[in-house]
């Protein structure tokens, strides 16, 4: 195993580091085997083996180190893993390293060190922000040639190659109190809220608790330092048993009301595949109170090519050396206005490494750690700038020099200093990111050049505090109260009572003034020489911006969509403040007035199927079925989607195509008996005194007059005049009715009756309940069909007389209680045998055994098509659309002309709807018998060699009838009842068919097959 | 800016010719360091007076002060945008383009707007990248895959490019989507319209904002529309907005989410209802798919940008709401048919979601009309299909405002339609209308 | 996912709910006298307020009862829900308590 | 004739997978055949109520999403005016006619949906860990306790849930929903192990 060269030994007092030196781990980087150690992450472990170029960027592919410490992170974007379960753009900086851990480079080819893409840098001056806008229009047919060129060199990593072997899940969760960010503001707040008893949900999307705390060493809470104080809290956390902690959770949602969501990484960390284990489980947690506790995000100074590998944040050098024991380089320098940058000078120092500079934009630093470190010989250059840096895959080196006293210019010549890391420290934005999400209104802070929550959006259903970083709070001292404060606060809304504990005492080096300038000063001006990055990930620079604001684009969000600012898979957490602040001083306005861009969710980008989540696959919709299911699986059947039912669409014998099992069960519903599983249909019981009259206002027939033990079809409009839906409805008494509708309109129908009964006629005693699946449904048809219910039912009489069409009667079939419809929809002489589902296979089974001696056929859902189309019965949401009326389906028969109001009379008498050349209901017949039109085809008068031509209307059904021998086909033509006997065409991709316009009724026209 | 000696855009006032942008421009200028740039439009002070105000600064409103100004000489107009331009549904859209609808009047409207898309970075000398790329509309049953037939057979009658295509041939076309037979809502097949594909959304906006510019057009942004002001007998007069009182004969208004805002003002109401529609895009990748794929059984449609993002999108939310973004159970609906159809998506991540307020009128077809007050028109209600009918829209808009009649593509779209009865009802044809 | 206060059922996600826009739009008593607009009207013309808003909601995976909300459309704010047949509360009054 | 009875299926007969699992497991799942399910309509304020009560025993719940149990019988509330009882007297058609007479002169309904639901019982010290990974209402013991119930959506199935023990819950489903929700249980208690016990047999 290769040496760690950056690996620094344990330090006497400070430590070696929250990793554990006894678990080595190995891995590959770009083919190369490497060693780290538990508790490194991939880029800690990098650094550690003095691995700096770790990707090229997106625009000029341009050598690129890692800059930050976490989720920050720009540059190192890692494509982990293999085949099926390869996962591209990950940051290293938020990978914990495991044994065996295979990862790769990006976007770059044929390799990292020499990467053709490269010459878009050499090119650069051709490639401003927004290029792409001003040329690759000429000529216009090269455009979709230029463009795959453009597609081939953009995108970061490969997706991965197959179907995702893992598995996902959610988890609802209902907090009085969830905690974002388990800092020291957060932990105190949790440790607050917890006494209660409250229920707390504490998150952070670390594999440890403790923030920043974790990453300093020079911070001592109740005399501890804050690692151990942080073991403390979590240490009771855990013993609490209303206490949920969620590490390794990036709460990246904050929505309305308090529902926030949180994605929580459950094995990617081991490296193994657990069984019966989520890789991710996504939170959705409806908090009563929350409390934001995000922390701080330090940002990049913008500086001539500041963006050299090994040109890092202040505090991602420190982290790498204080948590994870590796020293970023030997030689750093730090360039900073804040005093924060002292602290990675002296923790470099402490640990071996020789600080080239502290580089200090304020002309007269002071305080404990200025003095710290010019006691420890460190040279500080004040009121300097630096100019520039120097290196290709490794910073070497930069230019300094001291600025104007107004930080506009420099003052001198440069020279340079040579150095191999360059930590710099621009100032901390509060991370207001999930604050913004939910619409609170952000202010500029000028004391602390930083945005910073100001007006919680909701605060009645979406109680929230910001406490700590994220609220612009810059000491861990006054973080920790207010997160006890705030700890309490929420619990307290919620009901649960308690003392306020007490707040630790805090022991923190103390930070002076800081001086922020947005560009560093240069010998020559911004876009000249060299690139001043401001958002490293697409390549964006300070010219860029200043581009962007010249060519008219001021708008902050323009000033984002044409440089492509802040759009990176960071989502600008480096770019936008530098940016804002570029464009605020291009156009001469101030910060404030230009504006945020909206923060809009993930905070961190978040796995599509965590999302997807369980409801994929099998799970993906339920498959609704009937009792008889397993015997039409058992038997062959094809099945059809109805909605999210499977129907049986028909039932082929060996070596039958789709036609000949349909003719063959067409001839069989006829002439033996045919039986159909109808249990799909939606069905309502209707009850109370007012029922008759409810109906008589639904349907667009009279139903006051129906006879008990009755049936009669009814029609269904809206209020506009169109037809929704269909179905038999049968008086069961005086005041009780039976109605059903098509298996789809089931919900659709129920919803729209109660939606009046509720809303519009409260005062009718009438109650509906659905009963669709409380009956299942065989119904048996054809000329055989009432021989075979005598054989399995005698106490019904079965007579035309005693039992008319349109009759229901109720006994017992096959010894099970039954109610048997005389409903037909297939002109045959017909029974609908109703029982409880539970003996609907029973039901089912006997009629298939009785009915062999009788030739019995059952039938799907292609021969009811034809059969019903035989007698010209529609379909609704086959002959209907949506904007077909009764009188376009001729039938103006079911149209009650006395009632004086139904639902749908009123919006049946507007002018369109009463226009003689509306698109009308017809029967068509080819010329051709055996020529079957496709169902949708379009109906012209005049064909014309070639389109376009003028539409008359199309085929709604269209089907090889059996029984009459020849195709049949129904249309909705304009003006089509006029048009009887008229000849038109059918012009079709390869030939145009004739077709002569009939009545839709083709078979057995008189009905008389209909009594048996 | 203290270092760069770059000059400012000022605010000229009258237009000024626009340098041509070419690759050849670009390297005259890279020998400048690209200070020497124009703006691509003034953002003027608005003046006290125009013919025409257009309200809106959308693709729609910007195509329809171009087309004023290029095809009817009407070049005193103001395109008034309460934010920043083409920052409502125009940036928020999953840039898909196609023509391939149901009824008569809307093939020949999409198509009359694709027919603009395709000469579109020529006529305005801005690349707009719009990609004839092919977009798929898939059935997952046989009842779609027959009510797909009727589509396809409406659309190559009315002489518009569209090909049937089975499992095989998608496969072929769509190498990442599965055509397993067994998942719950199989791919039956689909229909092919190559000449759609998609565009970048915001050079739209800028494209036709920087060539109307150049016709004279003003484009007044933060300046937003608080009142109409009519004459005694009716007839509009201008406009009151956050920047004061702006007189015109003609005000054309094309604001979207906000058309029931602006009726009500006006004093009328209008059977339109603002719905969040969502949308959101995953990391960049390098390119998987390469055509716009649709399917309306499970709400989603997928395509890929030019940058590598997978851009997926859905159905509207079923509540009114402006607040530009919706409720979860939509993505997390999407991102479950995403994984169902393209399996290889599962571990990518969502790097961005997003909402637009997308006004949807009864039968999912726009609303292109005079109004009760004389002088003011409406261009609205185009539901999901805005982004594709932009030129398209603006043209027939000019047209009415210009003649104060709707001309043949315009007439079926009138606002007395849903008096009448005469819906062009694209529901009924697919669950989703997009 | 807003929180949408079922009378009943107390307050639940909006998913559990279907939407029915502007509510006290009551159907014409006597259809047969509307005109085409009036009954153009009571069919499509519906407020569309950016604000606060008398909107219908129905606890479809509930209780499945109809019932009104006050709601801002922007804000997604909630200031009242009631059952059908209530009067419509004071909008002004309501939302001015906010600022209060 | 027929000769033999009918036979009667459950919803789930011939989808639940072999009985037994492991004995720590953490949720047990369990079909309940053979209960009377009527749904009740009527006016809790009027004679009805008082009907009801002599009929079944136990005093109508007005409070929303509370169930009022005696022995064998819950009677669930689902809406302002509409009540399920559940019976272990699987005599429901008698139960019906009994309540039918009693109420007879008042609006009411009364219909018997003894097939229009499946009923699942799901108990165990992990049931509540399982339920929140697709019941979006809170389940905590401060909020959601036995003897109340609620409808929503479990997965995406519409469900009514009763709580009726600490650990334990029956759900009432469609019947062409019920084998996607007991897939759907079974895939989201593979964590936690799951049992699965005969139809009829105690826990």
């Amino acid at each position: 195993m290769s040496r760690q060269p950056n690996r620094i030994a344990p330090h006497a007092t400070l430590g070696g580091g929250r990793i554990d030196r006894s678990r080595p781990l190995g891995f590959r980087f770009d083919g190369k085997s490497y060693t780290g150690y538990a508790g490194d992450t991939l880029a800690s472990a990098l650094l550690a083996n003095d691995v700096h170029l770790v990707g090229r960027s997106f625009k000029y592919h341009r050598p690129r180190g890692i800059l930050g410490l976490g989720a920050e992170e720009p540059n190192a974007l890692i494509q982990l893993a293999r085949g099926n379960r390869s996962e591209p753009n990950l940051r290293a900086t938020q990978i914990e390293l495991f044994d065996g851990l295979d990862a790769s480079s990006q976007n770059r080819w044929p390799c990292l060190k020499y990467d053709v893409g490269a010459v878009n840098s050499t090119l650069h001056r051709l490639f401003p922000a927004g290029f792409y806008y001003k040329t690759f229009m000429w000529p216009a047919s090269m455009w979709l040639t230029y463009e795959e060129v453009i597609r081939n060199a953009a995108g970061l990593g490969k997706a991965p190659e197959g179907p995702d072997p893992d598995r996902y899940e959610h988890m609802h969760t209902h907090p009085d109190v969830l905690i974002v960010g388990a800092g020291p503001a957060g932990l105190a707040a949790a440790l607050a809220a917890g006494r209660t008893g409250a229920r707390v949900v504490l998150a952070d999307e670390q594999a440890e608790f403790g923030g920043s705390l974790l990453s300093e060493d020079d911070v001592f809470i109740d005399g501890k330092p804050g690692p151990d104080w942080v073991a403390e809290v979590v240490a009771e956390l855990a013993s609490m048993p209303e206490v949920t902690l969620l590490p390794r959770t990036c709460v990246h949602a904050y929505l309305d009301h308090n529902y926030l969501l949180a994605a929580e990484r459950v094995t990617d960390h081991i490296g193994a595949v657990i069984p019966n284990t989520p890789r991710q489980r996504l939170w959705k947690i409806r908090a009563k109170q929350v409390v934001l506790a995000a922390g701080t995000l330090e940002r990049p100074l913008v500086f001539r090519d500041n963006d050299r590998p090994g040109v890092m944040l202040s505090t991602a050098a420190r982290g790498y050396a204080v948590r994870y024991g590796v020293t970023a380089g030997r030689k750093p320098l730090i360039v900073t206005g804040h005093d924060d940058g002292y602290r990675t000078a002296l923790a470099y120092a402490a640990r071996g490494a020789q600080v080239a500079a502290i580089v200090d934009l304020r002309p007269e630093p002071s305080g404990p750690l200025v003095d710290a470190a010019r006691e420890k010989g460190i040279d500080i250059l004040a009121g300097h700038s630096v100019a520039g840096a120097h290196g290709g895959h490794r910073v070497e080196g930069v230019d300094v020099a001291e600025m104007t006293t107004d930080g506009s210019g420099l003052a001198k010549v440069t020279r340079r200093i040579g150095c191999d890391l360059v930590a710099m420290c621009g100032g901390f934005n509060p991370t207001v990111h999930l604050f913004s999400q939910s619409r609170g209104k952000l202010r500029w802070d000028a004391e602390l050049d930083a945005f910073v929550p100001a007006t919680v959006h909701d605060p009645k259903h979406a109680p929230q505090a910001s406490v700590g970083g994220c609220a612009g709070t810059m000491t861990i001292a006054q973080a920790v109260k207010d997160g006890i404060k705030a700890g309490l606060d929420a619990a307290r809304a919620t009901g649960s009572t308690a003392r306020q504990p007490a707040a630790p005492k805090v022991d923190e080096p103390g930070m002076g003034e800081h001086r922020t300038v947005w560009v560093l000063p240069s010998d020559k001006p911004v876009g000249h020489k060299g690139k001043h990055f401001v958002d490293f990930q697409n390549d964006v620079t300070a010219a860029d911006l200043n581009l962007a604001a010249r060519e008219g684009y001021r708008s902050i969000e323009h000033v984002k969509r044409y440089t492509t600012t802040g759009m990176g898979t960071d989502q600008g957490k480096t770019s936008n403040v530098n940016a804002l602040a570029i464009v605020a001083a291009t156009l001469g306005t101030d910060i404030p007035a230009v504006g945020t861009t909206t923060f809009r969710p993930p905070y961190t980008p978040t796995t599509i199927g965590a999302y997807g989540g369980r409801n994929i696959g099998k799970l993906f919709d339920p498959v609704r079925t009937t009792a008889a299911d397993p015997w039409h699986k058992a038997h062959g059947a094809k099945f059809e989607h109805v909605g999210q039912w499977m129907r049986p669409w028909y039932y082929p014998k060996a070596g039958e195509t789709m036609r000949q099992a349909v003719d063959r069960e067409c001839m069989a519903a006829r002439n033996a008996v045919g039986i159909l599983d109808a249990s799909t249909l939606g069905k309502i019981d209707v009850r109370g005194k007012d029922s008759a009259e409810f109906l008589n206002r639904v349907y667009t027939n009279a139903w006051l007059k129906l006879g008990i033990g009755k049936c009669r079809y009814g029609l269904m409009l809206n209020d506009a005049g169109f037809v929704i839906d269909d179905g038999v409805t049968t008086r069961l008494a005086d005041d009780r009715f039976h109605m059903t509708t098509t298996t789809g309109g089931a919900a659709r129908v129920l919803s729209h009756l109660e939606e009046h009964l509720q809303t519009e006629w409260p005062d009718l005693e009438v109650y509906l309940t659905s009963v669709t699946e409380q009956w299942s449904v065989a119904s048996i048809c054809g000329a055989k069909c009432r021989e075979l219910l005598a054989e399995l039912c005698d106490d019904i009489d079965l007579s035309n007389d005693a039992f008319p069409f349109m009759a229901m009667k109720e006994g017992t079939v096959a010894g099970i209680p039954a109610r048997v419809y005389r409903i037909s929809f297939t002109g045959e002489l017909s029974f609908e045998i109703n029982v409880p589902r539970r003996y609907g296979m029973a039901l089912w089974e006997a009629l298939m055994a009785a009915g062999e001696k009788h030739g019995i056929t059952p039938y799907g859902t292609e021969a009811m098509h034809v059969l019903r189309a035989e007698r010209g019965f529609i379909i609704v949401g086959q002959e209907t659309d949506g904007s077909v009326t009764p009188f376009d389906l001729a039938m103006d028969w079911i149209v009650s002309k006395t009632k004086t109001d139904f639902i749908g009379k009123r919006g049946l008498f507007r002018p369109d709807l009463m226009l003689p050349d509306r698109k009308q209901l017809v029967g068509l017949l080819t010329e051709n018998p055996n020529e079957v039109l496709p169902e949708g085809a379009q109906i012209v008068e005049e064909v014309k060699p070639q389109p376009p031509m003028v539409m008359l209307g199309h085929v709604t059904s269209s089907y090889y009838s059996a029984n009459c021998g020849r195709s049949i086909a129904m249309a909705l033509v304009k003006g089509g009842h006029g048009r009887k006997g008229d000849t038109l065409s059918v012009p079709l991709a390869g030939k145009t068919i004739k077709v002569t316009v009939t009545d839709p009724v083709f078979f057995d026209l008189e009905g008389s097959r209909r009594d048996g | 800016m203290n270092a760069s000696a770059g000059r400012q855009g000022t605010t000229t006032s009258g237009p000024t010719a626009k340098q041509r942008y070419s690759i050849f421009a670009l390297a005259k200028n890279a020998l400048s360091y690209h200070e020497g740039w124009q703006q691509a439009w003034r953002s003027p002070e608005p003046k006290k007076a125009y013919d025409v105000i257009i309200v809106g600064g959308g693709g729609h409103g910007l195509t329809t002060a171009y087309y004023l100004a290029k095809l009817h000489g009407v070049r005193n107009v103001a395109v008034l945008e309460k934010g920043w331009i083409g920052g409502g549904n125009t940036g928020r859209n999953t840039t898909i383009i196609r023509s391939g609808y149901l009824w008569d009047e809307s093939i020949k409207l999409y198509d009359h707007a694709l027919k603009l898309w395709e000469g579109m970075s020529q006529e305005l000398n801005f690349n707009v990248m719009f990609s004839q790329r092919g977009v798929i509309n898939l059935a997952h049953s046989e009842h779609e895959w027959r009510e797909m037939r009727r589509r396809y057979e409406a659309i190559r009658l009315n002489g518009v490019d569209i090909e049937l295509v089975l499992p095989d041939d998608i496969k072929k076309l769509v190498p990442i989507i599965s055509i397993d037979p067994d998942i719950r809502y199989p791919v039956k097949g689909g229909i092919l319209q190559q000449r759609g594909g998609t565009a970048r959304h915001d050079a739209v906006a800028w494209g036709y904002a920087r060539a109307a510019d150049e016709l004279g057009v003003d484009i007044i942004q933060n300046c937003e529309v608080t009142g109409f002001e009519r004459a005694p007998e009716g007839q509009i007069i201008g406009v009151q907005t956050t920047r004061g009182f702006i007189a015109a004969n003609k005000v054309g208004c094309v604001p979207a989410g906000h058309s029931g805002v602006l009726a009500e003002m006006a004093g009328f109401m209008l059977p339109i209802q603002a719905r969040p529609l969502q949308a959101l895009v995953s990391e960049p990748i390098k390119p998987v798919i390469d055509k716009v794929v649709m399917s309306n059984a499970v709400h989603m449609y997928i395509s890929q940008s030019d940058k590598g993002e997978l851009v997926l999108g859905a159905g509207t939310d079923a509540y009114n709401s402006y607040a530009q973004r919706g409720s979860p159970n939509h993505p997390e609906h999407l991102m479950a048919a995403t994984v169902e159809l393209y399996p290889i998506t599962s571990r990518l991540r969502m790097l961005r979601q997003w909402g637009g307020i997308v006004d949807t009128c009864p039968d999912a077809s726009p609303i292109i009309s005079k109004t009760p007050v004389p002088g003011l028109y409406f261009n609205c209600g185009w539901g999901t299909g805005g982004f594709k009918a932009t030129p398209g829209s603006g043209h027939v808009f000019a047209d009415l405002i210009a003649h104060d009649r709707p001309n043949a593509l315009a007439a079926p779209y009138s606002l007395d339609r849903f008096r009448t009865g005469y819906l062009v009802d694209e529901h009924g044809a697919a669950g989703v209308a997009h | 996912m807003q929180l949408i206060p079922c009378p009943w059922c107390g307050p639940r996600d909006d998913a559990e709910f279907h939407y029915g826009a502007e509510a006290h739009v009551v159907r014409p008593a006597v259809p047969a006298d509307c005109s085409d607009a009036e009954w153009e009207a009571y069919l499509y013309l519906r407020r569309n307020t950016k604000g606060p808003f008398a909107e219908r909601w129905m606890h479809t995976n509930g209780c499945r009862r109809w019932f009104n909300v006050i709601r801002d459309t922007y804000t997604h704010e909630i200031f009242a829900s009631y059952k059908p047949g209530e009067p419509m509360p004071d909008i002004a009054q309501l939302t001015a308590k906010k600022d209060a | 004739m027929a000769d033999t009875a009918p036979q009667a299926f459950s919803p789930l007969s011939g989808h639940i997978g072999p009985v037994g699992g492991p004995h720590h497991a953490g949720v047990v799942l369990r079909e309940v055949a053979g209960l009377s399910l009527i749904n009740l309509r009527g006016d809790a304020e009027k004679a009805f109520a008082g009907h009801v009560e002599t009929v079944l025993g136990v005093a109508l719940p007005t409070a929303p999403n509370t169930a009022a149990c005696t022995e064998g019988l819950s009677l669930l509330w689902l809406g302002p005016d509409e009540w399920l009882a559940v019976s272990e007297d699987g005599d429901s058609p008698a139960l019906c006619a009994r309540l039918e007479e009693a109420m007879s002169r008042v609006h009411h309904a009364v219909v018997d949906l003894s097939d229009n639901y499946a009923v699942i019982e799901l108990s165990g010290h992990a049931a509540r860990w399982v339920l929140a990974k697709g019941w979006p209402q809170d389940l905590h013991p401060s909020a959601f306790k036995p003897g109340q119930c609620s409808q929503g959506l479990l997965g995406l199935a519409q469900i009514v849930l009763e709580q009726t023990a600490e650990d334990a819950y029956r759900l009432f489903v469609r019947p062409s929903f019920a084998a996607y929700l007991w897939d759907w249980l079974v895939d989201a208690s593979a964590d936690v192990g799951v049992r699965v016990a005969p139809p009829d047999a105690p826990t």
